[in-house]
């Protein structure tokens, strides 16, 4: 027996979710959110939000807090893997299901958490590695720009786009920086390279801002982005699409932040107790210039 | 020749106009707690659920690093220096378990480890600060630089922390009457706020820290040996990051070099909103505690209200937090600004 | 004894771009290119132009003994009411000139804080540093918002033969070191810093001026924060000018500033923002892996402070500047 | 630079040495040279017949060498009982013992007769009370050798009795006593043997009881003094113009200073005197603006004045050199120049900034008026000898050419020649029609300079004497008179 039995939410109807993210660190995350509080609305899930300020202790403060206030469904995007045991025990004893979205975590024991939603970060990057494969002929050299050095998707895009790249013997990562997932990041990096590099084929951006970033520089030097030097980037925001769609950039991999439609499906399954898969992959696909030009009117984000 | 008395009788009244017994000096930390159970109230009004026991506890088991980090910042702005290593020592520290326990160190050792190397870079900043004169800013950002380069060359990765004797300590907890549970991690943190307190006002290294933040070159021509504290504070406040940090790794059960990004600036900000003066020579650790109780307060308010999007979460941070300040301003203005 | 002092940052500076050289033998390869130089000293100059505006009006507040952590804040809001401003009527000038006018408004509010209220500096401007970021955040909701105007993409990335960003910058120093050097500012700027009650005393309008050095140091933000954008042609309420405030302290502790107020070196922190544009640059050319980028600067950083520090201070035992009032 | 140049002396058990020597002469700097506090790079110290050599004051003091520095090196945020014992607290059980610290610093305090509770903050006492905190921090210790470095700039007789009381009982001991002050009677009352200093050399060792104050104050500058004699007791009583210049009607603040009527004249020196804490720098601090008064007005030049704080003061030409020059005075890290010209500047306000040659000019003038050393317009202030310092303070003040001016011990540690000087300074802007306010710790001082004599006791104006008779004797009974009725 407990006390306030009753200071549990609601009625019995209406779902009660308890949804921490991880920041809004970037426009991605913006959207992200959006698509959840939007899709929240439309499902009829009461939503509890909270920002984590990129840190993993507030993220685990907010759990805590939607433990204590007896949530029907938590879910979180883990800022980072590890970690997570204690609180997700305690969500377990408090018989609160889980959803991780966005990332997995790392623990051994899977039946702290219901199911994960979310993009593999490992497989963007071997689509953006497998297209330069494919549209390759001769020597390559490629410089990278990473993401913040590690953050997960940093990690996992440069391992994916390696593991693809290495069978070929022609593609070679010359230069590899952080541009710390931003615009002027990726610029500066870029500038740099520019002058310490002589020949400079390919740009592998992490991320569409740090690749448009790229862009500036290599026009400031007097080149042409998507020609003189070819540009691959992960994300597909707009800034990223329009880019695309004229020509600046040559590929980029789609890394969908509306997650939240199909969040609040596996909500409403897992709070009836349904079973669920494991892991739900976001429907995610790769654009070419064509395909963006196409694409690009009815792009929500 | 009879000589006049040579002062005049003791007054009652001083200069400081203060009518109440309080010392006058206490009145920060007094201000600031009055302004936290204050907050806590109007939380408690505001949000069912708010007031229990465990809210409180949480305060202590979400804070437990954060105040023995910011127990080793006071001693150091209490000299009237500054620690930016500390965010990132801790990092360090969680790094340094994580991958030697995955190394399959056994758990002692590896306390012993990490505890030896954040006391060990609080020696090398203040060798720096104190021989070489090297602005205490500039020293710990250099060991913040240093430290947090330093798990990014151990590991990019976050490794989780498996070890037995870490989880068992990580997932203990221990009952209090009225069904409130706390952590080691609570009682590792209270007891280094005892200890501390013990060490400020009732050792003479304690003293002198006071004394070098009043006054250093006075404090020197005392014959007080002002050198030994200077690298002194600093050993500690790297000591109790790594402490913090190991703290972290219960909490956390996990190493990861991004870490406790930012820390330095909250547990600056515990300590100043604490009452201590950043000019050095004034504060206390209790008031620090307070001060981490505070944003972590704050912190909890936010969460409680649930539904505040990314930006109004840190226009709110920043509102409340200068609530605080000028709350507890208030209450102290009666002292001369100077 | 601060030229002496300079030395040491100056030396590191050319010890740096020396290194560079060694790695890349095009370093300090200039030419010019669209009636413009080109190269990679111009491009240090270039990215180092909003640290150096923002370090000058550091140096002013931290003279004041004080110190403003909002300032990365305050460019992310200045960068971000331009561009909204932008992309929504299309007007440059009144989109700059309103975001100066906020910036003025949100330096009146942290002298305020620290001259009226009394508050500690770090905790004044903390508040801004937090709520000012949200701030940015909630005028472009979140998103990065791209503008493609030609007047706003002078300031950042424009040039008249040297980028007009640092043009600025330079024009600012000067203007600085004419004003507190031609007039009585810089003393009583000192004075205050050293001893804020002996000044008060001596009838110096400390207020005043401790509210001065505040707005002028979060209109360097603004303008600084204005260079950012328009160098990317977006702002980026959530990166851009993040830790800024941190580059800017170090660059005016390099140049010889004691953060305990007082003497300042304008020269000094110039010096010192350079040294720390070339140091990331130096990072990103000689290609330092990103994993071991913090510890090649907390070296750096070690080696510039050990062998600006130590010498004079033991041979000349300067006594210890007796701290006043406290 | 050179301020010591082979300086030859001995300190002997059981005896008071004096050290003697204008403002810069490099008394203090031999001082901490003994002490470690500076690095010498030539010669050695002996310590009863041992070589030792010191770096730093910890080592010095742990030899048994204890000493008073020039300006008061305390902790002001700590309290007065742990600046008297920080480093040898009394401990129990390894902790310490705050009872028992606070019971023997109340005892090492009444031993040098000063009452006040050991408890309270340092920085709430003024610079007088914290001298003698000092000095019963050096004989809290069983020392060799006590260094005192001007220990009485800012005492009164009373005090300055009670001190060499001590002194004496240590010297019984065999204490060996190095003793430095610019008061001639004090060293003759005290003093076994003297060494002058002049521009860092040793000119002469004598024994007190062989050497005349002609010859002595000659040793120490260099030459005859001249102006010594010359401020003589302002012989004629000025009749005060009708019209007060300033006019305090019931001016008070609680818990600083009960309520008091003042009239100021120009051209009138009127002296403020009173025992230690008696109220006499509360006073001026009203009178400027400094503390906010809260009761009664002020008229000034026959208007109500609404003093909002020194600026508003300033603007009217009142003028104020506070007491604590290290704290309230001077700005340390600037250099002569700026200092001089601070109180100028601000009221020009920054944008007209004082012109270089201005300065210079003004700088000159002082420099030669108030014989600053070095005669240096870019020497940094805080590197200034103690009494140098002060005359750098006062100059500031009297750049203004303010209508009031308010001295609060302004000869404090100021050598025998610029004494008479600054003295002659006061009487000279009298005579210009310049109102002044002069406090002093020295009776005859203040007695000799002023034309009425304002008296305090307890925070409360009990007097106020005028006329050519008036003696020290008078003044003296009117401040012990009815403090011997009140019960303590
Ligand atoms: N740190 C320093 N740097 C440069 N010059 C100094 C420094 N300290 C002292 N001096 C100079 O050394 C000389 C001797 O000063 P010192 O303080 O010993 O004089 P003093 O005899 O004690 O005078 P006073 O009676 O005014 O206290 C002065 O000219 C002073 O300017
Ligand atoms: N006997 C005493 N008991 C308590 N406090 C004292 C005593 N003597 C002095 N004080 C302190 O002195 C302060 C007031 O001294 P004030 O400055 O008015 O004296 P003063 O007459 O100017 O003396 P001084 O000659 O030292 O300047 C009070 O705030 C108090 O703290
Ligand atoms: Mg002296
Ligand atoms: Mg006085």
């Amino acid at each position: 027996g407990g006390s306030g039995g009753s200071a549990g939410n609601s009625s019995d109807d209406t779902i009660t979710m308890g949804f921490a993210q991880v920041g809004a660190e970037s426009g991605w995350r913006t959207a992200n959110t959006k698509s959840i509080q939007e899709s929240a609305k439309s499902a009829g899930i009461e939503l509890k939000f909270s920002d984590a300020q990129q840190k993993q202790e507030n993220q685990l403060k907010a759990i805590r807090s939607y433990i204590q206030q007896k949530v029907d469904v938590i879910a979180f995007s883990p800022v980072v893997e590890t970690g997570w045991d204690t609180v997700l025990l305690e969500a377990q004893r408090a018989k609160i299901p889980v959803i991780l979205t966005d990332r997995a975590i790392d623990s051994d024991d899977t039946s702290l958490y219901k199911t994960f939603l979310g993009s593999d970060f490992i497989d963007e990057g071997k689509k953006a590695g497998k297209w330069l494969v494919e549209n390759s002929d001769g020597p390559v050299n490629v410089v990278e720009l990473q993401g913040t050095t590690g953050a997960a998707p940093a990690i996992d895009r440069k391992e994916g786009f390696e593991a693809e790249t290495k069978s070929n013997p022609d593609i070679k990562i010359v230069a590899s920086q952080t541009g710390d997932f931003t615009r002027s990041g990726g610029k500066q990096v870029m500038e740099a390279f520019l002058k310490s590099q002589p020949d400079i084929d390919v740009v592998y951006a992490h991320n569409d801002d740090m690749g448009l970033g790229a862009i500036e520089a290599i026009k400031a030097a007097g080149k042409k982005p998507g020609t003189d030097i070819k540009i691959i980037t992960v994300d597909a925001v707009k800034d990223g699409m329009t880019a695309l769609a004229n020509g600046e950039i040559n590929f980029i991999v789609e890394c969908n932040p509306l997650l939240g439609p199909q969040l609040m499906d596996l909500a409403k399954k897992v709070v009836a107790g349904e079973e669920v898969p494991e892991r739900v992959v976001t429907e995610e696909t790769t654009f070419t210039q064509e395909q963006a030009k196409a694409a690009l009117p009815d792009r929500k984000y | 020749m009879t000589a006049p008395p040579l002062v005049a009788p003791p007054r009652e009244k001083t200069r400081v106009p203060l009518t109440s017994r309080v010392p006058s000096r206490f009145l920060p930390v007094i201000a600031t707690f009055v302004v936290f159970v204050l907050t806590f109230g109007a939380g408690s009004i505001r949000y069912e659920g708010f007031a229990t026991g465990q809210v409180v506890a949480n305060l202590f088991i979400d804070n437990a690093f954060l105040i023995v980090v910011a127990v080793g910042m006071t001693f150091v702005i209490l000299t009237g220096g500054i620690d930016l290593s500390v965010g990132s020592v801790v990092a360090l520290s969680t790094m340094i378990a994580a991958a030697t326990l995955r190394a399959g160190w056994p758990a002692w050792l590896v306390i012993l480890a990490v505890l030896a190397t954040g006391a060990l870079l609080g020696l090398g900043m203040g060798v720096m600060v104190h021989r070489f004169g090297v602005q205490p800013f500039i020293a710990t950002l250099a060991g913040m630089f240093l430290a947090r380069g330093l798990c990014f060359v151990i590991s990019v990765e976050s490794v989780s922390i498996k070890d037995g004797t870490f989880r068992d300590i990580a997932l203990a907890s221990i009952e209090l009457p009225g069904e409130v549970a706390i952590t080691y991690g609570v009682v590792i943190a209270l007891i280094v706020v005892a200890v501390a307190a013990y060490v400020l006002h009732l050792t003479r290294f304690g003293r002198t820290v006071y004394a070098v933040g009043g006054s250093e070159s006075s404090a020197t021509l005392m014959g007080l040996r002002t050198g030994r504290v200077k690298v002194g504070v600093y050993v500690i406040s790297g000591f109790c990051s790594a402490l913090g940090g190991l703290l972290f790794s219960f909490y956390m059960l996990s190493g990861y070099s991004l870490h406790a990004v930012g820390l330095e600036l909250d547990a600056i900000a515990a300590v100043v909103v604490g009452g201590t003066l950043l000019a050095g020579g004034v504060g206390y650790v209790v008031g620090s505690v307070v001060g981490v109780l505070v944003l972590g307060t704050v912190q909890t308010l936010i969460s409680f209200e649930g539904t505040l999007s990314s930006w109004w979460t840190k226009i709110v941070i920043g509102v409340l937090l200068l609530a605080f300040i000028a709350l507890q301003r208030l209450i102290v203005r009666r002292q001369p600004v100077k | 004894m601060t030229r002496s002092r300079l030395l040491w940052p100056l030396l590191a500076l050319v010890a740096l771009l020396l290194l560079n050289l060694v790695f890349t033998p095009s370093f300090f390869a200039l030419r010019i290119q669209d009636g413009h130089l080109f190269g990679s000293l111009v491009d240090i100059l270039r990215n180092g132009a909003p640290t150096l505006l923002i370090a000058l009006g550091m140096t002013l507040v931290i003279a004041t003994r004080g110190i403003d952590l909002s300032v990365g804040a305050v460019a992310a809001i200045a960068g971000a009411v331009t561009c909204t401003h932008i992309a929504t009527t299309g007007d440059a000038i009144g989109g700059m000139a309103l975001a100066l006018g906020l910036c003025a408004v949100l330096g009146l509010w942290n002298g305020f804080l620290v001259s009226v209220i009394g508050i500690q500096p770090i905790i004044a401007t903390l508040v801004l540093m937090t709520a000012g970021r949200g701030m940015a955040m909630l005028v472009t909701e979140g998103q990065i918002v791209t503008v493609n105007n030609d007047v706003f993409a002078k300031v950042g990335a424009g040039f008249l033969v040297l980028p007009i960003a640092i043009l600025i910058s330079l024009a600012v120093l000067a203007g600085v070191a004419l004003l507190t050097r031609r007039t009585a500012l810089g003393m009583l700027i000192e004075a205050v810093g050293v001893n804020p009650e002996a000044s008060r005393l001596a009838g110096v309008r400390s207020r005043t001026i401790i509210w001065t050095v505040y707005v002028f140091s979060a209109l360097c933000a603004g303008v600084a924060g204005l260079m950012i954008a328009s160098n990317v042609n977006a702002a980026d309420a959530n990166n851009a000018g993040l830790w800024i405030e941190m580059d800017a302290i170090l660059a005016v502790v390099i140049g010889g500033t004691s953060l305990a107020g007082g003497r300042y070196s304008l020269t000094g922190t110039l010096i010192g923002a350079l040294v720390i544009q070339t140091l990331t640059t130096t990072v990103y050319t000689i290609g330092v892996p990103p994993e071991t980028t913090l510890v090649f600067k907390a070296a750096v950083v070690i080696v510039v402070c050990l062998l600006q520090a130590p010498r004079l201070t033991r041979t000349f035992r300067v006594p210890v500047p007796q701290k006043a009032g406290a | 630079m050179k301020a010591l140049d082979e300086v030859d002396f001995r300190l002997l058990p059981g005896e008071v040495h004096a050290l003697l020597g204008e403002n810069g002469a490099g008394k203090s700097t031999l001082i901490k040279a003994l002490t470690g506090v500076h690095a010498t790079d030539a010669g050695e110290i002996r310590l009863a017949g041992v070589p030792v050599s010191f770096h730093g004051p910890a080592q010095a003091q742990d030899a048994g060498i204890s000493t008073v520095y020039q300006e008061v090196n305390l902790c002001t945020n700590l309290s007065v009982a742990e600046n008297i014992l920080l480093g040898r607290e009394p401990r129990r059980f390894g902790a310490i013992d705050g009872r028992a610290m606070r019971a023997r610093a109340a005892e090492l305090l009444s031993r040098i007769g000063l009452h006040i509770d050991p408890g309270s903050a340092l920085g709430s006492h003024p610079i007088a009370v914290q001298q003698l905190v000092a000095i019963a921090r050096a004989v809290a210790v069983d020392a060799r050798v006590l260094i005192l470095d001007e220990p009485t700039s800012s005492l009164d007789a009373g005090e300055v009795a009670e001190l060499f009381r001590i002194v004496r009982v240590l010297r019984d001991e065999g204490v060996a006593i190095l003793f430095v002050s610019h008061f001639l009677d004090q060293v003759y009352e005290i003093a076994d043997r003297l060494t002058v200093l002049r521009n860092g050399k040793v000119v002469g060792e004598y024994a007190t009881a062989k050497v005349g104050r002609l010859e002595l104050v000659r040793a120490m500058i260099g030459r005859d003094l001249t102006v010594l004699d010359e401020v003589e007791r302002r012989s004629e009583r000025r009749v005060p113009s009708e019209e007060p210049l300033l006019r305090a009607e019931n001016l008070g603040r609680a818990g600083s200073i009960a309520p008091f009527d003042l009239e100021l004249h120009p051209g009138e020196v009127v002296g403020v005197a009173g025992l230690l804490g008696s109220g006499r720098t509360e006073l001026a601090r009203l009178l400027f603006g400094a503390d906010r008064a809260d009761s009664g007005h002020v008229y000034f030049d026959g208007k109500i004045l609404k003093l909002r704080g020194p600026r508003s003061a300033i603007a009217h030409g009142i003028a104020f050199t506070s007491e604590d020059r290290k704290a309230e005075g001077l700005v340390a890290d600037l250099t002569v120049r700026d200092n001089l010209i601070l109180a100028m500047q601000a009221a020009r306000g920054w944008a007209r900034q004082v012109p270089r040659r201005t300065a210079d000019e003004l700088v000159a003038k002082y420099v030669e008026a108030l014989d600053i050393r070095p005669a240096d317009a870019d020497a940094v202030v805080g590197t200034l000898s103690g009494g140098n310092q002060q005359k750098v303070l006062l100059a500031r003040w009297l750049v203004t050419r303010p209508k009031l001016l308010i001295l609060d011990e302004p000869t404090r540690g100021i050598d025998v020649g610029a004494k008479a000087q600054i003295q002659k300074v006061v009487a000279d802007l009298a005579a210009e029609g310049m109102a002044v306010v002069f406090i002093s710790a020295e009776l005859e001082e203040v007695v000799r300079v002023s034309d009425r004599v304002v008296v305090l006791r307890d925070r409360r104006k009990i007097a106020e004497v005028s006329g050519t008779e008036v003696t020290v004797d008078d003044v003296v009974a009117l401040i012990a008179g009815e403090a011997e009725k009140v019960p303590s």
